[in-house]
């Protein structure tokens, strides 16, 4: 058990590593693949924490398909990152203080794995029988997912619909057609 | 039979017709000027027999519809209502006739545009006087405020629209600002916004705060012109003189001081006036207005400006009256909004007339003139005695029960005011036919003054006659009103 | 003491990720890079849930016919499932945006692009010439 | 980068195996990690490898972008079918008991069923997305 | 067929226009998806009102979805309170896609209208679920859904002006950063009681005692809510965001996405959390009451000095959401109520108003800022009259609607709070007249060019007089909302542990 927590913490300090790296990142593909190396560990903080769907989604959707997408994107962006010239005064403090806030809080946190706390005990045990019994699926969490909470995967489906109608809209929405679009108000002007 | 709520409509709904008419027959002159004559005959019909019905002590009151709990939309006919509308729906008739003459003789401009908000002026004038809930009482207050902007700038050169601009902001500007917040602090308080009888505070304010809500009140109506902001109806005199006659005579200053004496008596009550002094103050301040404003009518020199002047300390002998809580001055003061209105609006009519007939508006320019307008100064005359409070004058009346009153509640200081302020009086108006008799004339001008303009100013001077004889019934009326 | 202690760590190494994707968000002027704090932001919130769901000596989720398996909480995993195909479709619909602005203004960076907008919201401004008062004839 | 003859042979070998694999990842959710997201984005990666290789134009013949709009609103349809169906059997949405003869015949048909919709939708979005992104710069080019 | 409408009525609120934005997407031609458009948004009002019968018989109806008993599944919670949100959203929505018929067509190009209105009901269907939700998480679910549509409905503008890029980008960072901090505190609050499903979560709370990961995932929670209602410091993305968008997308902005999120506020203060509760009294007193009143001036003197009419309208929006987060502030029964008819109220007003200007800017073709306004108002007189009736509904003129919110407002903060917050009240509404009157002077007093002739289209007015009409009819007689917005403070305050 101690050996997890050590793996864990291992893995998280290598998260905020790369973390400090990307604070200073200026070049573009640096910072995309940072980005992805930063999935991909906590991809494998996610398996060390027994949450394997977690970890096979983060890898493919998070390392791979939004490094495509940045990688896609990077094609028609520039380069490099400039210089701040605004000061980050401001903005840091807030963080400091709203992390402090977190830090202060921590103490009343459920230690982490202690399997009494409520959290464990309130409504998993019967998501666990009845995965076994009402639903007869191994894996809980799918059972959770499309079963139990299905109303949210739904939710989550039209999640993805709306931003790819979204995406598809936003990119082909280009001054292209405008001139018809003058055409068209100078009718509706007339008030037809 | 009719029942005694629809003569309510009878009275109010004839100027509403008028004014959805007259644009209608532009075209058609003379038909469009008999609107407002036939209009205020119907109406003063429908007065009268309100005014008889609640001389029987009758009751006539209508609910239209319920915005929020104890808020309405609905009509309640008190004597002062009774009083403030016969008088209102009468003037009107001879204002109307009055008007057609002047604005004929002087060949103003947007006759029809006139016509239709002058009407819609009376209109929102008479729904005041009937209200039964200060929410109608308010809007159809700030209706009378924006039916007469148009009327105040007809010109429509600068400094009508300055005039306009000043006039706007003042009465606007007060009522929302205070009388609106006043309406509803007294909502919030009582949880309804009906008047009765013996006001309806008592045993809802406490005493400390019953001088700033009186405050709020009497601020926010700014039509009643109490020092300092009484300097809309000076600016307002660049109107046409109907107009003038209208704002000073008939609706408007006649609207904010029956405003004021109805929150006197049915919000707040006399008795709870005298019995906490919240009004003390307003005795102050309304006899300091009346003062000074009769003091500067004494240094000016055109006829209107003077007029107006005269107007506002006039009206402040009417807050007076009704600050002072006690029964006889306040019969006073409802008595002098009669008298006073009759009075007054013949002077107007004279200082039209004089404009029409001579081009003249400064009295410096009048004089000698006596001759060639006697008719029409003799009728200033008669109206200025009545002003002042001569026998067999109307005014008279009035100015005796103010006096009474003033001397029952005790403030010495205000009768000395009152024929301090009787002594100017005399002195300002007399000037002008005196003027005109005695001193001998520069140069020769042709007078012609139009048919249309001087029966009805005789009328009305015979009006203030008429009234110190008949005076029985107003002065039942407002002993029921305050007994 | 120790298992304590490194969980701590574990707790506070995670809100730091968080502060420093915020950080990136709210502080940095450079549009895809505040697309990527926003990424980092979102996945070490994830971690966190992931944390509460650990339970000591637990399995995956996944039923076996051993008998007094200890299994970790599958509710916060799914939590996670959902949250992050919503961050993903988040930084999708940044990312497009981030390509419009760039063809349109050619710039992602924060100060030249206000700076465009303010020439072009006075031009809006100032094109419409102001007039004199009238009145209805 | 389509005159490369070893990546599109690597393509074209790999192509099946990795919709397999989605396949695969889609209808073993049940029994151990993986589900509707996982198996649409293999199945999106398969195309896009296509795509990448042997260019837009290629990909797009191969899978038109109407199919790809259709199959998109499909999958959402198909999640609340489910939903809806439930509905007309008298039962709450999405409860899947009334779905088949027992209950838990119900769930698998049901869990089965709503996976398959969040496949069909996912794949669908990413493939668009990589699309919309890849031939932005083209109608970008137009403009100017 | 009917008894199983009745009994799914709760869910098919959301579903309605949920599953009908995805075969709106496949239809190509303009004309037939703004139809199907139009029928969806007019079913779904249908059941809100069917809704509201339910409601008032049963005083609350429990949806266990799946039919997982809550807090097992997730679970639709639609009650007095949640009811009102509902009918505003899906009465609003449905008026704004008539209007929307002309306006939609001549601001976005053919090849992608379906998709726009697809969008559309994607954001109308996020708001509902939003609201009629009983689970945190799902909450957040919708809350997505609801933001990434609206980003990009609003970032659709760029066809006029490319800020709508901008804008549009600054609204889903700080939408995105405003989740998250939901989600964080969601995820706190079930660290320490292992539930997401809001009632469960308030009776587990009460057991819990000075935790101070409770304080934090409050404060993270409402945060996160606070940005997406647009409270004052957080409200930097909103005038961007309504002055770029798509003209029709504005009006619908404009009136339903920031009462969602008050709706949810309120929910979380007053239902998840108790009155009672110090945490909540403080939080009210020395938080929320504060940046109202700041809120209620900022935006209004904003507002007095900005030239672009729809940014100034949506300024004035940040005041107007002041005055109903002070409302909850108070914190008493009838200030609660108050606020809920507010929210209503200003829901018709703005949207009005924006109805208007929008119509303005589509027949002359241009952004309307305060000089293109001149002569407008001879020019077209319907919309300008009805403009005029609701800026006098805004300023809170006696006989419309905004009058009626503002006594309940003011009574209640009397009541409550003594005289000086009413007078602060009163002080920012009459500076308000300011910037209302600068645009109707614009319109009416200034001389437009010579050659302005509009000739006003039924299509695009008859929407405006609707919404008018119903400005003037719930100021004659306000009793269905008053009551019912009573009835939902009793119940959101009166279950008090």
């Amino acid at each position: 058990m101690i050996s997890e927590l050590i793996i864990n913490a291992f893995l998280v300090s290598i998260m905020l590593a790369i973390a400090i790296a990307l604070l200073k990142a200026r070049t573009v593909i640096y910072t995309v693949l940072l980005t992805s190396a930063y999935s991909l560990v906590a991809a494998l903080m996610f398996i060390t924490l027994d949450a394997v769907d977690v970890a096979f989604t983060e890898a493919s959707v998070g390392a791979g398909r939004s490094t495509i997408l940045f990688l896609a994107a990077m094609a028609f962006l520039p380069k490099k990152e400039e210089k701040n010239v605004t000061n980050q005064a401001f903005p840091a403090l807030l963080c400091l203080t709203l992390g402090g806030v977190l830090i202060w809080c921590s103490f009343d946190l459920p230690e982490i794995g202690l399997a009494t706390s409520p959290i464990h005990q309130h409504i998993v045990p019967e998501y666990i029988l009845g995965s076994r019994d009402d639903i007869g699926i191994p894996n809980i969490v799918t059972s959770v997912l499309a079963s139990y909470r299905g109303y949210d995967t739904f939710g989550e489906t039209i999640v993805v619909f709306t931003a790819g109608i979204a995406v598809l809209a936003i990119l082909k929405n280009n001054k292209t057609s405008l001139k018809k679009i003058k055409s068209q108000k100078k009718v509706a002007t007339n008030g037809q | 039979m009719i029942s005694l709520e629809t003569y309510i409509f009878i009275t109010i709904l004839p100027p509403l017709f008028v004014c959805l008419i007259t644009p209608l027959l532009s075209k058609n002159e003379n038909l469009r000027d008999a609107l407002g004559p036939v209009g205020g005959i119907i109406s003063s019909y429908g007065a009268i027999e309100i005014f008889t019905a609640v001389l029987e002590g009758k009751n006539i009151s209508i609910k239209l519809l319920q915005i929020a709990d104890g808020i309405f939309i609905s009509f309640d006919v008190t004597p002062l209502g009774a009083i403030f509308g016969l008088v209102a729906s009468v003037l009107w008739i001879f204002a109307a006739i009055y008007s057609v003459g002047y604005m004929r003789g002087n060949q103003e401009k947007n006759q029809t545009r006139f016509y239709t908000y002058y009407a819609i002026a009376v209109h929102a004038a008479l729904c005041i006087a009937y209200s039964g809930d200060l929410l109608t009482l308010f809007i159809f207050y700030e209706v009378l405020t924006f039916s007469t902007y148009p009327l105040v700038t007809h010109k429509q050169n600068e400094l009508a629209l300055k005039a306009g601009r000043l006039y706007m902001s003042i009465l606007v500007g007060s009522s929302v600002i205070f009388l609106l917040p006043a309406i509803i602090w007294v909502w919030i308080l009582t949880g309804s916004l009906e008047m009765s009888k013996h006001g309806v505070l008592d045993g809802y304010l406490n005493y400390e705060h019953a001088p700033y809500l009186l405050a709020m009140f009497a601020f926010g109506i700014g039509k009643a012109a109490l020092i300092p902001i009484h300097k809309w109806l000076p600016a307002a005199m660049v109107a046409p003189t109907p107009v003038s006659a209208l704002l000073h005579a008939v609706a408007v200053v006649k609207a904010g001081v029956f405003t004021m004496l109805l929150v006197l008596t049915n919000v707040f009550g006399i008795d709870f006036l005298s019995k906490t002094g919240a009004s003390i103050w307003l005795i102050w301040l309304a006899s300091f207005t009346l003062l000074i404003t009769s003091i500067i009518a004494v240094y000016k020199d055109d006829i209107k400006a003077r007029l107006a002047y005269s107007t506002i300390s006039q009206l402040s002998y009417i807050t007076l009256g009704g600050a002072l809580a006690s029964a006889t001055a306040t019969q006073g003061a409802i008595l002098h909004i009669v008298t006073h209105a009759a009075g007054k609006i013949t002077l107007f009519f004279v200082a039209g007339a004089i404009y029409v007939g001579a081009k003249i508006s400064k009295i410096s320019e009048l004089n000698g003139h006596g001759k060639s307008m006697s008719l029409m100064l003799l009728a200033f005359f008669i109206a200025s005695l009545s002003i002042i409070g001569v026998p067999p004058m109307a005014g008279s009346w009035s100015k005796f029960f103010l006096m009474l009153g003033a001397a029952e509640s005790g403030y010495l200081f205000v009768l000395i005011v009152f024929s301090i302020s009787t002594i100017l009086n005399a002195y300002y108006l007399m000037e002008i036919p005196a003027r005109a008799f005695f001193l001998k004339k520069e140069k020769e001008i042709k007078v012609k003054i139009p048919v249309l303009i001087t029966i009805p100013t005789l009328c009305t001077c015979l009006l203030t006659i008429i009234l110190f004889f008949a005076f029985e019934p107003f002065q039942n009326l407002t002993s029921i009103m305050v007994k | 003491m120790i298992s304590s202690a490194l969980g701590v760590w574990n707790y506070w190494v995670v809100f730091l990720l968080m502060m420093i994707g915020l950080f990136l968000v709210i502080g940095r002027q450079n549009f895809l890079k505040k697309i990527v704090g926003l990424t980092i932001f979102q996945t070490s919130v994830f971690l966190l849930y992931i944390t509460f769901g650990k339970i000591k000596g637990g399995t995956p989720p996944i039923l076996n016919n051993i008998n007094e398996t200890i299994y970790s909480n599958p509710l916060p995993h799914v939590l996670i499932l959902t949250a992050i195909v919503v961050g993903v479709a988040t930084t999708a619909l940044g990312l497009s945006l981030v390509l419009r602005i760039n063809s349109e203004y050619g710039s992602i960076e924060e100060e030249d692009i206000s700076a465009q907008d303010l020439v072009d919201y006075h031009d809006q401004i100032e094109t419409s010439k102001t007039v004199s008062i009238k009145f209805k004839k | 980068m389509d005159n490369n003859p070893i990546l599109r042979i690597a393509t074209k070998i790999l192509f099946a195996p990795i919709i397999l694999f989605g396949l695969y990842v889609q209808f073993h959710g049940d029994f151990g990690p993986g589900g509707g997201f996982q198996a649409g984005v293999i199945v999106a990666s398969a195309f896009i490898l296509y795509a990448i290789v042997f260019g837009l134009e290629k990909g797009k013949e191969l899978f038109p972008l109407s199919i790809n709009l259709f199959l998109l609103a499909l999958g959402g349809i198909l999640y609340g079918g489910v939903g809806i169906a439930s509905m007309m059997l008298g039962d709450e949405f999405l409860s899947y008991n009334v779905l088949g003869s027992s209950q838990q015949a119900g769930q698998h048909i049901g869990i089965l069923l709503v996976e398959f919709g969040v496949g069909l939708t996912v794949s669908n979005v990413m493939i668009a997305l990589f699309y919309a992104f890849a031939s932005f710069e083209s109608s970008n080019g137009e403009k100017k | 067929m009917t008894d199983i409408i009745i009994k799914n009525l709760p869910i098919l609120v959301v579903l309605c226009p949920l599953m009908m934005s995805l075969f709106v997407v496949l239809i190509p031609n303009t004309f037939i998806s703004w139809i199907v458009t139009l029928f969806t948004t007019l079913i779904t009002f249908i059941f809100s009102l069917l809704l509201y019968q339910e409601v008032y018989q049963y005083s609350s109806i429990s949806y266990a979805l799946g039919n997982w008993i809550p807090p097992l599944g997730i679970e639709y919670v639609i009650d007095k309170v949640s009811i009102i949100p509902i009918i505003i959203i899906t009465l609003i929505s449905f008026l704004t896609t008539f209007f929307a018929s002309k306006i939609m067509p001549a601001e976005i190009n053919n090849s992608s209208i379906s998709k726009v209105y697809s969008l559309w009901l994607l954001a109308i269907a996020g708001l509902i679920g939003l609201v009629t939700t009983g689970d945190a998480f799902n909450l957040f679910v919708f809350l997505e859904i609801s933001s990434l549509a609206s980003v990009a409905l609003v970032a659709m503008g760029a066809q006029k002006d490319k800020q709508a890029l901008v804008a549009a980008y600054n609204y889903l960072i700080l939408g995105a950063v405003g989740a998250t901090f939901y989600v964080i505190g969601v995820g706190l609050l079930y660290g320490i009681t292992g539930t997401l499903n809001l009632a469960d979560l308030s009776s587990r709370i009460t057991e819990i005692n000075d935790n101070r990961a409770l304080v934090a995932g409050f404060g993270f929670m409402i945060v996160g809510i606070m940005v997406k209602a647009a409270v004052f410091p957080l409200h930097i993305w909103l005038p961007r965001a309504y002055a770029y968008a798509p003209s029709a997308v504005s009006v619908l902005l404009a009136e339903t996405a920031t009462k969602a999120s008050l709706y949810i506020l309120a929910r979380i203060l007053f239902s998840v959390f108790d009155i009672s509760d110090t945490l909540i009294t403080l939080t009210l007193t020395y938080v929320i009451l504060p940046l109202s009143i700041i809120a209620m001036f900022a935006g209004t003197i904003m507002a007095i000095y900005e030239k672009d009419i729809k940014r100034l309208l949506a300024h004035s929006s940040i005041a107007q959401i002041g005055y109903i987060t002070l409302a909850f502030a108070i914190g008493t029964k009838a200030s609660v109520a108050a606020g809920f008819i507010h929210m209503f109220n200003h829901a018709l007003i703005k949207g009005a108003l924006f109805m208007a200007i929008t119509s303005m800017s589509f027949y002359l073709n241009k952004r309307m800022t305060i000089n293109t306004l001149s002569g407008l108002g001879r020019a077209m007189p319907i919309t300008f009259s009805c403009f005029v009736i609701c800026s006098l509904s805004l300023a809170g003129v006696p006989l419309t609607a905004g009058f009626i919110s503002k006594l309940y407002i003011i009574k209640a903060s009397i009541s409550a709070e003594g005289v000086w917050i009413a007078l602060l009240i009163l002080a920012s509404s009459a500076l308000s007249v300011i910037y209302l009157w600068k645009m109707i002077e614009a319109m009416w007093f200034h001389e437009g060019p010579k050659d302005l002739v509009i000739k006003e289209n039924p299509t695009v007015y008859i929407a405006l007089l609707m919404i008018t009409f119903l400005n003037i009819y719930f100021g004659l007689d306000a009793s269905i909302v008053v009551n019912s917005s009573f009835e939902a403070a009793d119940q959101l305050l009166g279950v008090q542990k």
